[in-house]
């Protein structure tokens, strides 16, 4: 692997502080999306408070064994990303690169298996708006379950595609030598902002999937 | 509408029911402590400025002697002040948001941009409201569109008027009178068109008009 | 060739090893009548999962001060958010 | 001698510049461009307010000039001001640093913010939008038949560009401080960016995301504030007034970072209580997280609710009253002289200790059931923003102005407008203070006949506001290029911007600079 270093900016006097300044700045972005997250998980909370019956009654109609699925395999793509950055410690190219894929194969199976589950969800009337199923309708707040549903799952998948579109990139630039074990910031930035979008599902999984099953 | 004079520098609203006077009072209050809090920072710097203008002669000497514990001062000084209108105004609020147990009901719906108002004897109106003298009347308010607000100065209080759900605003009157009643919360083109009046009467007169079910428009029903 | 900064391969795996079970446990949490405490249980399961997540595949642990104080202000900020929202429903 | 302003003369040069100091001139231009606009519908506002009648424009076309006059001001020209123009500028000088962390994504910001800006402005040329800035529901997403998505759009996409702003500073400040800048030796300016800078970036996603949720509710014709679907309007206010009330400090907190540099400056006095001053900006950052309730009083809010927010309201009102004591008392035995920057900053200290008392008067529950959605409210922010922030943005304008063009401006004008500024600002706003204990409501386009006198009074107040407004806008001009050549450091000033050249170089700095000591070591000389 070519020992690659990374082109100190001019406004930089160290790599160290050039480095830092990434994480620090990737952390506060971070920090932005998990507001950005938290003003939908607040309506959330809002309205699961108003109405637990029909936050109850909508999360009996999610299928909980896809959801299920869907958190192993973004918790496994964590695992593959965390594992293509040490790889690209041990300067493993290949690994590394082979690693970038899997994870974003994985991310891309979670999008497949969620729009299964829209597909499905729209033959089953569980769509807001007028076509959705009236012995739904009649209980309190199964409607504003499902309109969360879409937009919170939605707004996730969103951000699952951005990052599954990094991933392809980062990965051709580590195939292309582009990264060292001195130099991979790019990577773990990448990687940050994928264990988010990670994070994101674990709460959202049982809010929406596990609301009460019983 | 018994108009003060129409655009005379008479700066004041009446007050015509049992909060009034005590809002008022709080609303006094804070204006004194912010007339006394303006004057005292004002002079200061007026004093500082002339006083230690550049080329003045005044004694400079131990200009940072750094005096902290003054700083503490003005930091527990406003601290207290600011509680003790706290607990005054949470009183006051908590009045405000507390109907009595016997209250005449009047039930109101905002629409854009009028008010219609029913009574429980029945009587309907729009735009202006009767209200009896010295008893406590709540008003039952929703909206049928977007967010109004029920106010009326001459009262102080005002109530965000709400689609999709009741609110409540209770008074009682102690001056008999119409006074204005605004809409203030925006709620589109004529949102400065929704005005009418509250009109207080005494116990009696209220009894009788609200008694007469003639609809205020005055075209004759069949009955 | 080992670079001691790096983790060894095992840790990662047990990492997502809880990981999983974290996810079994949650599901069968909400298999049990709990009343309200279902959501606290799967609120602290995500928490759990979450500060796996952060403090190892993130290498928070590592991380200067600051960076930590960056990674848990936001999801402080968003308990400031939601607490006084429900709060106010709650209290209605 | 080179500067940044000559290195490079081509348009190119200047577009894709990722100089923080060419950056905060690009800003600097669309921010005026902007505040002319939201001001033109201001004059609009204050000419139709002079008789009762509604006769000058139609109900609709107030309610736009009204929204549009929100909406600008507050985005386009009130957030972006100071941290975008002074404290693009200065941040990385005033730390020693050379540029700051991300210069390209802070030139992004501003074609972000550019964006936005022409979104706004198509929806006024579509036709305008109604709603008033705070965007209510159920009448922005089910009622309104204006445009609405188009607003939304612009102000969504110039929250990204405050986002970025706002990351920027703080990497900045956190890792790019010269050798010897520690933390308690930063000025207040960039302690006053710097917790602006959290603020912006911790609230303003809030706002993109209920932006999005207003889109989604009037495009699908369902969401969550819909009341048909069990949804509730005040959500909508809690999220919304979650980003706005932190917004105001966004406004004023760089203002004040602003007049403790101006202050101490004029009076040649070290700021007193520096310690007291960090940690008033630090915990109005932070409180003013927490007390968005206070807008909501009459709202339907539960009562309970209604009391905790006022508790913290008047809590997040100490530090601001420790500022204006702390200026206050750095006037004693200075030398104090009184130039522009300084009269604006005196001014500032005036009329902000009324914005913030009047705001006493908001944050306690049973007034504010009398005075909130009245003019009551109209003239306690205008005293903050405009009294307050407007003021310190010219002050500091004024103050850098050497150092920012290499030029002087003419004194003797400059202290005239501020002057004028002054009186015009009052006689506008004060009238406006009476008209709402009276009960004039905000949002009115015809009032009764017995506001006519006060309203006259402001309406008169706004001419002469806006003939000061146009007055440093033509002498600062002319300054630029007849004005005398300003030397590094004018006023004397001690910081380390006044020890680099007017205009200072490309890179500020030829070696990081070496900080030894606090802030602010003026010393009075005694004549």
């Amino acid at each position: 692997m070519s020992t690659a270093s990374a082109r100190l900016h001019e406004q930089f006097d160290t790599s160290r502080q050039q480095l830092k300044a990434s994480k620090l700045g990737m952390w506060t972005f971070l920090a932005t999306e998990v507001l950005l997250f938290g003003a939908l998980f607040c309506v959330y909370s809002y309205y699961r408070f108003a109405f637990p019956q029909g936050f109850a009654l909508g999360s009996k109609h999610t299928d909980v064994v896809l959801g299920t699925i869907e958190t192993a395999v973004l918790l496994t793509s964590s695992l593959t990303m965390a594992l293509a950055i040490r790889a690209i410690r041990l300067a493993q190219r290949r690994a590394a690169v082979m690693l970038l894929l899997i994870t974003a194969a994985f991310g891309l199976s979670f999008l497949g298996i969620h729009a299964g589950e829209y597909v499905h969800e729209w033959r089953e009337h569980l769509f807001p708006g007028h076509r959705f199923n009236d012995s739904l309708r009649a209980v309190n707040g199964t409607e504003m379950f499902f309109t969360l549903y879409y937009v919170m799952t939605g707004l996730h998948a969103l951000h699952v595609t951005i990052g599954f579109c990094v991933l392809l990139v980062l990965a051709v630039l580590t195939w292309r030598g582009r990264y060292s074990p001195t130099y991979f910031t790019p990577v773990e930035l990448g990687g940050l902002y994928w264990h988010l979008v990670d994070i994101v599902w674990i709460f959202l999984f049982p809010l929406f999937y596990l609301v009460s099953r019983t | 509408m018994n108009d003060q004079a129409a655009n005379g520098f008479d700066f004041s609203i009446p007050s015509a029911t049992t909060l009034a006077p005590s809002i008022d009072g709080l609303f006094y209050a804070l204006l004194a402590l912010s007339l006394f809090a303006t004057v005292a920072i004002v002079a200061a710097i007026v004093y500082f400025s002339v006083k230690y203008r550049a080329g003045s002669s005044a004694d400079r000497s131990d200009a940072h002697g750094a005096r902290l514990n003054i700083e503490d001062i003005w930091i527990a000084v406003p601290l207290l002040l600011f509680l003790i209108v706290f607990v005054w105004s949470a009183v006051l609020y908590a009045r405000i948001f507390t109907p009595p147990p016997n209250t005449t009901d009047i039930f109101i719906v905002g629409k854009q941009w009028m008010w219609k108002v029913q009574h429980g004897s029945g009587r309907q109106e729009i735009n202006e409201v009767h209200v009896p003298l010295g008893v406590p009347v709540r008003l039952v308010m929703t909206s049928q569109d977007v967010i109004h607000a029920f106010f009326v100065p001459a009262f102080r209080l005002k109530q965000d008027v709400l689609p999709g759900r009741y609110t409540a605003l209770w008074f009682q009157a102690t001056k008999a009178g119409v006074y204005p009643l605004e809409c203030s919360e925006y709620c589109g083109t004529d949102h400065a068109r929704m005005g009418g009046s509250v009109v207080v009467l005494s116990q009696e007169d209220y009894e009788r008009w609200a008694a007469q079910t003639l609809p205020q428009s005055g075209e004759k029903t069949h009955s | 060739m080992s670079n001691p900064s790096v983790r060894t391969l095992r840790l990662y795996l047990l990492v997502w090893l809880a990981l999983m079970m974290l996810v079994a446990l949650t599901v069968a949490s909400a298999y049990v009548k709990l009343g309200s405490f279902n959501l606290v249980a799967s609120l602290l399961i995500s928490a759990a999962k979450t500060a796996l997540v952060m403090t190892l595949y993130m290498e928070l642990r590592r991380e200067h001060g600051t960076v930590i104080v960056f990674a848990i202000t936001g999801f402080c900020w968003l308990a400031l958010m939601i607490a006084p929202t429900v709060a106010d429903i709650a209290t209605r | 001698m080179s500067s940044y302003l000559s290195d490079g003369v081509t348009l190119r040069s200047w577009l894709v510049t990722s100089d923080h100091k060419r950056i905060a001139i690009l800003f600097s231009i669309a921010i005026t461009a902007f505040f002319f606009v939201g001001g033109l519908a201001a004059t609009l506002i204050r000419i139709e307010l002079a008789t009762p009648q509604g006769d000058v424009v139609s109900a609709d076309t107030y309610n736009k000039l009204f929204t549009l006059h929100g909406i600008v001001m507050v985005w386009f020209f009130l957030i972006p001001s100071i941290p975008t123009t002074l404290g693009n500028f200065l941040l990385p000088i005033m730390i020693g640093a050379r540029d700051l962390a991300f210069p390209r994504l802070n030139l992004a910001s501003f074609y972000i913010y550019v964006a936005g800006g022409i979104f706004t402005v198509a929806c006024v040329i579509a036709g305008g939008v109604d709603t008033g800035w705070t965007f209510y529901t159920p009448y922005s997403t089910m009622f309104s038949n204006s445009y609405v998505l188009l607003a939304a759009a612009g102000v969504f996409v110039v929250g990204f560009s405050s986002i970025f702003t706002g990351l920027n500073f703080i990497v900045t400040v956190h890792t790019m401080r010269a050798p010897g800048m520690k933390w308690f030796r930063l000025p207040l300016f960039v302690w006053a960016i710097y917790s602006t800078s959290i603020v912006m970036v911790l609230a303003t996603p809030v706002l993109a995301m209920v932006l999005v949720l207003i889109a989604i509710e009037r495009i699908a014709g369902i969401g969550f504030f819909d009341p048909a679907l069990g949804g509730d309007p005040i959500l909508f206010q809690h999220l919304f007034w979650f980003y706005s009330h932190p917004a105001v400090y966004i406004m004023v907190l760089p203002a004040m970072g602003v007049v403790s540099e101006i202050i101490t400056c004029f009076a040649r006095k070290k700021i007193f209580g520096y310690t007291f001053m960090v940690y008033a900006i630090a915990a109005i950052g932070v409180i003013g997280f927490l007390v968005w309730g206070h807008h909501m009083f009459v709202s339907g809010q539960s009562m309970y609710s209604g009391l905790v927010f006022s508790l913290l309201s008047f809590l997040v009102a100490v530090p601001s009253a420790i500022k204006v004591f702390n200026w206050t008392a750095t006037l004693y035995k200075g030398s104090i002289s009184f130039e522009a920057p300084m009269i604006y900053a005196l001014g500032f200290v005036g009329l902000f200790l009324i914005g913030g008392l009047t705001g006493l008067f908001l944050a306690a529950a049973a007034v504010d059931v009398h005075l909130t959605q009245t003019y009551f409210v109209v003239a306690h922010f205008h005293y903050i923003m405009v009294g307050g922030a407007v003021m310190a943005y010219l002050g500091g304008i004024h103050y850098w102005w050497p150092k920012i063009t290499g030029r002087l401006y003419h004194e003797r004008i400059a202290q005239i407008a501020a002057a004028l500024m002054f009186f015009g600002f009052n006689l506008t706003f004060f009238p406006q203070f009476v008209l709402g204990y009276l009960g004039m409501p905000r949002r009115y386009h015809e009032y009764a006949d017995r506001f006519q006198m006060l309203n006259v009074l402001s309406s008169s107040g706004a001419v002469i506001l806006a003939l000061a407004y146009v007055a440093p806008l033509l002498y600062l001009t002319w300054s630029l290029f007849r004005g005398e050549r300003a030397p590094a450091d004018p006023w004397k000033a001690k910081g380390l911007e006044w020890t680099i050249a007017s205009p200072p170089p490309t890179h500020n700095f030829a070696q990081p600079p070496l900080v030894s000591g606090k802030p602010y070591d003026y010393s009075p000389e005694a004549q």
